[in-house]
């Protein structure tokens, strides 16, 4: 184990509620493990508790099985990429990036060298001589990342490094970031709020709320296994679908009645208490039936579209099913042959092994 | 076509434009000229009356001679006594404001820092200061550095000292009182200088395995020197122009330019000698001013 | 203001003079007395912090004066005489001129002395360790412990000249031996500017001797318990004059004249010398004997005659020797 | 270890930055004149003797009301300067600008002398008028920096919407921009008030026989006295400076106002 | 037509290249309409000079065919919506909202009244008496979309009015500005540069690009029917493929060679000149082909996914073409039971329908 991170604790001087509650975390050499969470929940504090920056309550910290908890920031070997990229506005970029090595002594001609190699290798080689003041958001961004890889550290600290760019530019980082990790195989620890960055680069997230860590897994797990409605719903779209009559009729597999689908049995998160629960649907899962198409078995729902909303490629309808009031949102890749105009008279069915049944809100 | 209907349009939308335009140049003038008058009254006239005074002459039983002549600027510049005065007034400036940038130094970082919930106090305690008389604060001063004062009186009562020694009535008092009133000015510039130090940055120093000691010297202080610079400048110029301390603290061994002139003027009612020492003070201030901003604006690159 | 008439008739003449305690005691032994002999006339005093000021003041009012009356020092009244801010007495107006004595009398017959004071030194005796009593002792006061307020002021001017005489030289001459004399005293001055005033600075103990002038140091003296003496130094007597003028253009030329011949009288002479304890500049004033002691008598053979108009224009010259050599600036 | 290091050097210089006015006030206390702390028998007897002076009491008067007149005259020239430039196109415009903060870089004493020299022909010395001219020439930078302040931190879209919503150019500006500047037009007021109340050197000059201020008041007594009336003086000056202080804390914050 | 622009044109001050130059657009009564383009296009000094706060340097406005070119700003009866919203912050939110009102006179009830309904109609009545710091960024849209709308104006622009909001807030403020618009039945102008929000808005969408309008069309028309390669790139993702031996073959049809794809018969941009242009083809629409399946007349390729990213509902693969060096890439709504490794040999094919020639970028 790369990073082991034990029953970590922290509160803040003068305040009442921990900001972060026994926090547990295994990374795994050469992993991107992502932090995400919704803003205060925590993510911001246990990253800074692991690069030293911050002293923990209780709990310890380990890399390489080497207790740190104790070792000041400048002795850890982390590097580390802020929000606001925190270049030194007064050096250039070279001396940015060549800090961390003098700060390690070696001769200034090598540490040069290896400042270049590191520059080079986020291909801003040719921009050594200028100040961070005269780059753009996303040269930052990869100067910083160079600062931090050119100490080779044994953990690379991520803290949202992608929230201060535009749309494009941040999905064009994360391949970058995740290209450039995998290059140097440097173990990896982001911090994002953003799902779509986590899903996009990490091997394993750890979803955060309240200071506590949700669910710890891969990211298609996470998506399609989510442990409880808050990881559900955080991550990716989803239809609840309230359930009753909820029996567990095998390891991790339940039958229930919902609603208007009827009866069903369907995969859920194992030990699932009392005979309520919800019915976790992602809308592109949900399939809109041709006229008269029969699908054995499947459950179905009619209703009536109440809304569409189009973006080019997906178009997102919300159908008020016709015999409660229960409103099914539904994501289709678009086809301007196919579209539905608001009031149409749809079939909706789904896989029930598509859904995943998690305990109630 | 379109090229036709383009010009048209431009032709004719030009009178309105017009009409709009002098309305706001009127409207305009209308905000900027009360103020102006007040100002050149209040401000710039005088400084033409006093410059014009400079090359009258004072004629031989006091009195006042309208003329044209250089003499006062002879007099002041071919005397070594007034080049001591200029000498003395920078020294005066040079060292105020040295002293006061490194005592106003670790206040301004404390409070750019301090995350305290007094912080807004502790600002208020640093420049309170400001808001207080300057006559009030020297006044303060005479009481804490005379022969009788409270320094001197608490070394003598636990008798370390058998007779007071002077930190009043010379430049070293004078100095003391002007670090401490200007100090204010110099904590204020430093804490809005210091805008480009940020915790991360000091703690991005730190995970790059920069110490304490390192990250002050490689960060901290390149950060702040902007800062320092313009705290510098400001006690600089305020110490240079002082009036009140000196002439109250200084026992009359601190001859400064504005103390000069004050005696020209009210004493020896010597008007154009005055008026030649104030414009040569305001010479050397602008030159001063302009030439350490260059100097500063290079620093900074 | 210049001939104002009120509505009860009366004349008010404006008198410009120095404030503080010489005008509260100007106003009760000289004004007080005057209205009451002169119900026509209203007196209103306009204070001012110095002589220079005054000149500045009448200078700027030069053609419309607001002041008919003016009482200043001598060698600063005397500038304003060369510029034409002051008239000329009729004699005929001021009988009383012919009492006043010949050092206080303007040849041109201009304002005449209305007030003589003399540069005495000022002990602390609680604090002090010697007792002094010429200047010359001032040499060997101990370090640090005399204030002396420095030229430009006129009791810098006036200790110059004093020394000089001690030196046997003449002020007019060669003044370099006085100022190298002066020099000497450095390490024994505590202040050349004195902030308070002397008499607060000695009576505080701040310093041990200093020197001042007679009458506000006698008037200290009285209210001070005793922390402060006045000591009328044994080697020369300097004069400094005040004298009282009316002013060029008064349209009151009158009433200031009236004015002017009440201070000279023997009654307000000897009412002001009592209360202030400047020598009077009239013959016939005669003062109690406990006032006469405390006042120096301008007959004294004792006086080092300075001519404050020969010294209007060494002023600055002698000013900057003290700055250079006495001083060392 | 280092804290507590770190933070006695702050306290002591805190310590010395209040020094002068921790020694004033304790002094103001005195049973006797000495110029020392003399608290044998505290009284309040310089309060006393500091009332019953009136020259101090005339000095006041004088210093409220110039004070008082100056930054209202301030405001009134000052702002309507700090609108153009914050809000109009001209030529001239950073000149201007320039000009209107230039009187901070010159000193005290050539300000005083010039004006002495303007003011004396003209009998202003001495006068409400003379001594509020002079003020305003030192305040009026501090009120247009601290407008220019508050229009440029509160962007120009309020006053657009305004005049999209159908106010003419009056009503946007007495309806929208004033109310939202105020702020910054109170703490210019405030500086300007504390300033011409403060200002020593100026007014010393331009004093004259005639009326003067309470800070010069306080100078000629110092050249003459010193005893604690003085001090008791200060005190009660401290404690109007400390409400300010307060006042202008609450109403847009302090640093915004000493900000340059 | 209700509003109608005409070659307008704007240089501002001490510039050279104009920031507008000759726009031409025509709003119909009760439409909205979206200016999108990327940052600093032109689109806030297009709406400016419409709301009179900028004067134009040529050209017209028109509002119900009566021109208001030389119209001052306050008389021109629009309602606008700041992207900082502009609330007056010392006026409380029904204060704020009758001030249009009041400043066409009207009785101090009346207004009241009809300002509260315009509260009501942004369902926010009950915060009548707060002041606007004291509210939501959401709450503070929605009053100042009533305060533009209580005057019942003749026109509402909104410049970039969800800018400040978060992600989710964002998408919900969208369907009630819609909703509220389409009720007042009020002709909207509305810039933006986020694609998905014209899209999912607009009746017609102007594209802008360097004070240009590029294209001015219906939502679905832009998406599918770009005019160039601007707009297709500008508007969703898309494929472009390098299409040779192009030759017209039937008003906007074209035979075109398009690299692996081989010969293809394709809708297009009418008239189109010279022999190569670029065929669009959205990720969406490009179809992975099962094994062995065999799709008569479709255009087919085969080659290796060489990155796959994964964000939950959508999967993107990048294939690399196996005889030349082009980079197709695929989106499909994700399942975990269909994912492909990166590596995989693929076969894609597409409806040439769904492609669209539009010439050289
Ligand atoms: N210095 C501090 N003192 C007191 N409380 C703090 C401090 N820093 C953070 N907190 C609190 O601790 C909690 C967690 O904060 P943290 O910064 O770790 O959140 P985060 O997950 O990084 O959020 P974001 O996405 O907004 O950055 C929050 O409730 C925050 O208010
Ligand atoms: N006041 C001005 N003076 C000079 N140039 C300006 C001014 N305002 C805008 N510009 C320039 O005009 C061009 C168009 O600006 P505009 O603000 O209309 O763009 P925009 O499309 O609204 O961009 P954004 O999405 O960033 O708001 C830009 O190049 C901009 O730099
Ligand atoms: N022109 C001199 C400016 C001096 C500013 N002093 C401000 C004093 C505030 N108490
Ligand atoms: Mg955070
Ligand atoms: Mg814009």
């Amino acid at each position: 184990m790369h990073l082991s991170v034990q029953n970590l604790n922290k509160t803040y001087p003068r305040t009442e509620v921990p900001a972060v509650s026994d926090i547990n975390l295994d990374v795994q050499q050469g992993d991107l493990v992502a932090l995400l969470g919704p803003s205060g929940c925590g993510k911001t504090t246990t990253l800074r508790m692991i690069a030293g920056l911050l002293e923990p309550s209780a709990g310890s910290i380990r890399v390489k099985g080497k207790e740190v908890t104790s070792t000041p920031v400048h002795k850890r070997g982390m590097g580390m990429v802020f929000q606001s990229y925190a270049l030194f506005p007064h050096m250039s970029v070279l001396d940015n990036v060549s800090f961390g090595l003098e700060m390690r002594g070696g001769g200034r001609r090598g540490n040069r060298k290896a400042a270049k190699a590191a520059l080079d290798m986020v291909q801003l080689g040719h921009l050594a001589e200028r100040r961070p003041a005269a780059l753009s958001g996303g040269q930052q961004q990869r100067i910083a990342l160079a600062r931090a890889l050119a100490i080779e550290p044994t953990l690379l600290l991520l803290d949202e490094p992608l929230s201060n760019l535009d749309a494009k530019l941040r999905e064009a980082m994360r391949h970058e970031i995740r290209s450039i990790q995998q290059r140097s195989g440097t173990t990896t620890l982001l911090v994002t709020h953003d799902q779509d960055e986590a899903l996009d680069m990490a091997d394993k997230i750890a979803i955060m709320e309240n200071g506590i860590i949700q669910q710890y897994d891969a990211p298609q797990e996470i998506y399609e296994h989510p442990t409880n409605k808050f990881v559900a719903n955080f991550v990716g779209k989803a239809n609840f679908i309230p359930s009753t009559s909820v029996r567990q009729v095998g390891e991790g597999r339940y039958s229930i009645e919902a609603g208007a689908f009827g009866d069903l049995t369907v995969p859920g998160v194992v030990g699932i208490k009392g005979d309520r629960a919800e019915l976790v649907l992602r809308p592109h899962r949900v399939r809109l039936m041709a006229d008269g198409e029969v699908a054995a078995d499947r459950p179905r729902a009619r209703g009536q579209i109440i809304a569409s909303s189009y973006t080019g490629n997906v178009v997102s309808y919300e159908m008020q099913s016709s015999d409660n009031d229960r409103v099914i949102r539904i994501d289709q890749l678009s086809h301007p042959a196919d579209r539905l105009p608001v009031g149409a008279e749809i079939t909706v069915s789904f896989d029930p092994e598509d859904a995943y049944l998690v305990a109630e809100g | 076509m379109v090229t036709l209907q383009t010009t048209q349009l431009r032709t004719g939308g030009l009178p309105v434009k017009e009409k709009r335009s002098a309305k706001q140049r009127a409207g305009t003038l209308g905000l900027i000229l009360p103020g102006s008058i007040g100002l050149f009254v209040g401000f710039v006239l005088p400084l033409i009356v006093m410059i014009r005074m400079s090359f009258n002459q004072h004629g031989t039983g006091g009195q006042l001679v309208e003329t044209l002549t250089f003499e006062n600027y002879g007099r002041a510049l071919s005397d070594p006594f007034y080049w001591q005065v200029i000498g003395n007034t920078l020294w005066l400036g040079l060292l105020c404001g040295g002293l006061a940038v490194i005592l106003a130094y670790p206040i301004a970082l404390f409070l750019t820092r301090t995350t305290s919930k007094w912080k807004g106090v502790l600002i208020a305690l640093a420049i309170a200061p400001l808001l207080t008389s300057a006559v009030a604060r020297t006044y303060g001063w005479i009481a804490i550095l005379g022969d009788q004062g409270i320094i001197n009186g608490f070394l003598m009562d636990t008798g370390l000292l058998s007779g007071p020694i002077r930190l009043n009535n010379d430049m070293p008092g004078v100095i003391i009182a002007l670090v401490e009133i200007l100090m204010p000015y110099a904590i204020l510039a430093m804490i809005s200088g210091f805008g480009r130090l940020n915790n991360s940055l000091e703690e991005a120093a730190g995970t790059l395995g920069a110490s304490r000691f390192k990250v002050f010297m490689r960060v901290t202080l390149p950060l702040t020197l902007p800062g320092v610079f313009t705290g510098f400048l400001l006690v600089f110029v305020l110490s240079i122009s002082s009036f009140v301390t000196p002439r109250l603290m200084g026992g009359g061994r601190v001859f400064i330019l504005a103390t000069e002139v004050y005696n020209e003027a009210t004493q020896t009612l010597n008007w154009p000698l005055a008026s030649a020492l104030s414009v040569i003070l305001l010479i050397l201030f602008g030159l001063l001013v302009a030439g350490y901003q260059q100097l500063t604006k290079r620093f900074e690159d | 203001s210049s001939g104002g008439g009120d509505a009860d008739g009366q004349t008010t003449i404006t008198v410009l003079g120095y404030t503080a305690i010489f005008e509260d005691n100007f106003t009760q032994a000289v004004i007080e007395g005057f209205e009451a002999q002169h119900p026509e006339y209203n007196v209103e005093y306009v204070p001012s912090q110095n002589s220079a000021e005054m000149l500045g003041k009448l200078r700027s009012e030069a053609s419309n004066p607001t002041v008919d009356v003016a009482i200043l020092d001598q060698s600063v009244a005397n500038t304003g005489i060369q510029e034409g801010v002051f008239a000329q007495l009729d004699e005929a107006a001021v009988p009383n001129l012919a009492n006043v004595v010949d050092m206080g009398l303007n040849a041109e017959g201009y304002g005449p002395a209305m007030t003589f004071d003399n540069l005495v030194l000022l002990v602390n005796p609680e604090e002090a360790p010697e007792e002094i009593s010429s200047i010359q002792d001032l040499w060997d006061a101990p370090d640090n412990s005399v204030a002396i307020p420095a030229a430009p002021d006129i009791q810098g001017i006036a200790l110059t000249a004093l020394t000089a005489n001690n030196l046997g030289a003449d002020y007019q001459e060669d003044i370099q031996p006085a100022i190298d004399e002066l020099a000497l005293l450095q390490p024994k001055v505590t202040s050349w500017d004195p902030q308070p005033d002397v008499y607060q600075t000695v009576t505080s103990g701040s310093a041990q001797y200093a020197v001042g002038w007679n009458a506000r140091g006698q008037v200290f003296s009285d209210q001070s318990d005793g922390r402060l003496q006045v000591v009328q130094p044994d080697d020369g007597i300097a004069f400094q004059v005040n004298t009282i003028n009316m002013v060029e253009g008064t349209e009151n030329a009158e009433g200031a004249q009236a004015f002017i011949d009440y201070t000279l009288s023997k009654e307000s002479q000897e009412s002001f010398s009592s209360a202030m304890f400047y020598a009077p500049t009239v013959k016939n004033a005669e003062l109690p004997e406990e006032v006469q002691a405390r006042v120096a008598d301008p007959q004294d053979p004792n006086i080092v005659e300075i001519d404050w108009i020969w010294m209007a224009d060494q002023r600055d010259a002698w000013t900057d020797l003290w700055r250079r050599t006495v001083i060392g600036g | 270890m280092r804290k507590a290091l770190s933070g006695t050097v702050i306290t002591v210089i805190y310590l010395f930055l209040l020094a002068p006015i921790i020694a004033v006030f304790l002094i103001s206390f005195n049973s006797s004149s000495a110029l020392k702390i003399d608290l044998g028998s505290p009284s309040l007897q310089w309060y006393q003797e500091m009332l019953s002076n009136s020259a101090f009491i005339e000095g006041a008067k004088v210093s409220f009301i110039t004070a008082a007149v100056v930054s209202v005259v301030v405001l009134v020239l000052g702002v309507p300067v700090a609108l153009a430039i914050a809000r109009r196109e001209f030529p001239g415009k950073n000149a201007l600008s320039a000009f209107f903060l230039s009187p901070l870089l010159v000193p005290s004493v050539v300000i005083g002398l010039g004006l002495l020299l303007v003011f004396q022909p003209l009998a202003l010395t001495g006068t409400y008028l003379g001594i509020i001219i002079a003020h305003f020439g030192i305040t009026v930078p501090y009120v247009i920096r601290t407008t220019l302040m508050s229009l440029k931190t509160n962007d120009v879209s309020c006053e657009e919407a305004a005049r999209v919503h159908g106010a003419g150019p009056f009503t946007t500006f007495f309806r929208i921009t004033l109310p939202i500047i105020s702020p910054g037009l109170i703490a210019g007021a405030v500086m300007a008030f504390i300033i011409s109340f403060d200002e020593a050197v100026i007014s010393l000059f331009v004093a004259g026989s005639g009326r003067t201020t309470l800070p010069v008041e306080m100078f000629r007594y110092l050249q003459y006295r010193s005893d604690p009336a003085i001090a008791a003086l200060s005190v009660i000056l401290i404690l109007i400076s400390v409400l300010l202080v307060v006042v202008i804390e609450r109403v847009v914050g302090l640093r915004k106002v000493m900000n340059s």
